[in-house]
């Protein structure tokens, strides 16, 4: 199972666009940096259901909330993400 | 056994090095034997357009792409529904040398790599 | 397991670079290796020994350096991109005939070879975008 | 390094023995280039040479050791197509030392 992890805002490229097109159901998404924009509406952003992820840090610093549903995670959990997951596919700019 | 590499090409030539870069790594695993796939989509199956950057001062990455054959990668795969939200006719896409390959399901497909480089 | 990073972000430019840096560190702490960070396109810069931000920015540069000597980490700088930006070894600088060096301590310049090699050998590869 | 001097013109190369100015090329600054590399030209050598250019005609890339292989073979037959003729003919490095005599880019170090 993919771990997709995406970093641009939601309406600033096509990265998540690009992603939720590739994205498989059982499959995970982290939104990181940028993206985390992305988790506050996450039904507006069409975000699948399941296993959305967001890192904690990068919400925090841009004071986005959280909607139910994305799971807040830290750097370590990000790091077991990856054990549990492959392939890891990055979608940036 | 090694690992399976995808290349993922999602960057229009030009516009930032990704697409060149990308490429110099595509054919730098091949020249290792460790041969990737690659994939276009998104923006990058503009790299697959026919290109005249010479007023801009660039090389054709068009042309370097049509070295891919040579480094051994025979077959290019390319996300059917990019092509087609981008206007584009699929006939207009060809790589001296290498069979296209349309995917209508990338998610699938992605999912059977060990590795993904992302360009 | 075995990491492998692959950093596309020039620091205190685009935020990759530094997020990347805080997922080795977690790496490290969970007790997994990292076998190789590969810096490559703009994440060349990282690179730099003549980076010099304000005293109250994060200093990038010394922070992979440290986890480098802690972790005896393999920083490898990819050496075309890093030719296109100026970013130049003693030997290479001498060989190319430009008038300085400036690749940082604990970086190491090589081809796109040990991008494939680390690619086919480590057991997760993941990019951090510029 | 020294110039090289063709026919009384000066012709630059850089610390390596590369053309400073591809534009420079000529066969007989190829034969002047090999010889700096102790290799004196055969036939074989100029059917390299001019595949080596054609090859970066077509693809605008210097051709890494295992396109060269496959290109000279497609080209010149699965005889030659095969790393030891190459090595007899350009060692110790037939896409360096071939691209250095065929007047190509510096290779980046890269492939």
């Amino acid at each position: 199972m993919t771990l997709h992890i995406v970093n641009q805002s939601p309406l600033g490229g096509s990265a998540l666009h690009d992603c939720l097109a590739s994205f498989v159901e059982g499959d995970a998404l982290l939104l990181i940096e940028d993206a985390v924009y992305a988790a506050t509406a996450p039904t507006h952003h069409k975000l699948p259901q399941d296993n959305i992820y967001a890192l904690t840090a990068d919400a925090h610093a841009r004071g986005v909330k959280l909607a139910q549903g994305v799971k807040g995670i830290d750097e370590a959990a990000w790091v077991d993400l990856c054990v549990a997951h492959t392939p890891i596919v990055s979608w940036f700019r | 056994m090694a690992n399976s590499i995808l290349a993922l090409c999602r960057h229009a030539p030009y516009g930032n090095t990704l697409a060149r870069e990308g490429l110099e790594a595509i054919l730098a695993c091949a020249a290792m034997d460790q041969i990737p796939a690659v994939l276009f989509t998104g923006d990058g199956v503009y790299q697959l357009l026919e290109q005249d950057p010479q007023a801009i001062n660039e090389k054709s990455l068009r042309r370097n792409l049509q070295a891919m054959p040579m480094f051994g990668i025979e077959q290019i795969h390319v996300c059917e529904k990019s092509v087609a939200a981008r206007g584009i006719a699929t006939d207009t896409l060809q790589l001296a040398g290498a069979e296209l390959v349309l995917l209508a399901d990338t998610g699938a497909f992605i999912r059977d790599f060990d590795q993904v480089l992302s360009f | 397991m075995q990491f492998t990073l692959v950093v596309y972000g020039a620091p205190h430019s685009s935020e990759g670079a530094a997020t990347a840096l805080r997922f080795a560190q977690a790496t490290l702490a969970a007790g997994h290796g990292i076998y190789r960070v590969f810096f490559y396109a703009d994440g060349v810069h990282n690179g730099s020994a003549l980076a010099a931000p304000p005293q109250d920015e994060q200093d990038l540069l010394g922070q992979w350096q440290s986890l480098q000597q802690d972790h005896a980490l393999d920083l490898t700088v990819c050496i075309a991109a890093a030719q296109r930006r100026g970013l130049l070894s003693e030997s290479e600088a001498n060989r190319l005939e430009k008038p300085s060096a400036n690749l940082a301590a604990g970086f190491s310049l090589a081809g796109l070879g040990q991008l494939a090699e680390a690619a086919a050998v480590s057991d997760r590869l993941i990019s951090f975008g510029g | 390094m020294d110039n090289l001097v063709i026919a009384g013109r000066e012709i630059a190369l850089d610390k390596e023995g590369f053309l400073r100015d591809l534009n420079d090329w000529s066969p007989e600054v190829a034969t002047a280039l090999a010889t700096r590399e102790n290799i004196e030209l055969t036939r074989d050598h100029w059917d390299v040479i001019t595949l080596l250019r054609d090859f970066y005609q077509e693809f605008e890339l210097s051709p890494a050791m295992r396109p060269l292989v496959k290109y000279v073979g497609q080209h010149l037959g699965p005889e030659k197509g095969r790393s030891i003729f190459l090595m007899q003919l350009f060692p110790p490095s037939p896409a360096k030392i071939g691209s250095k005599i065929a007047g190509l880019p510096k290779p980046t170090n890269c492939l």
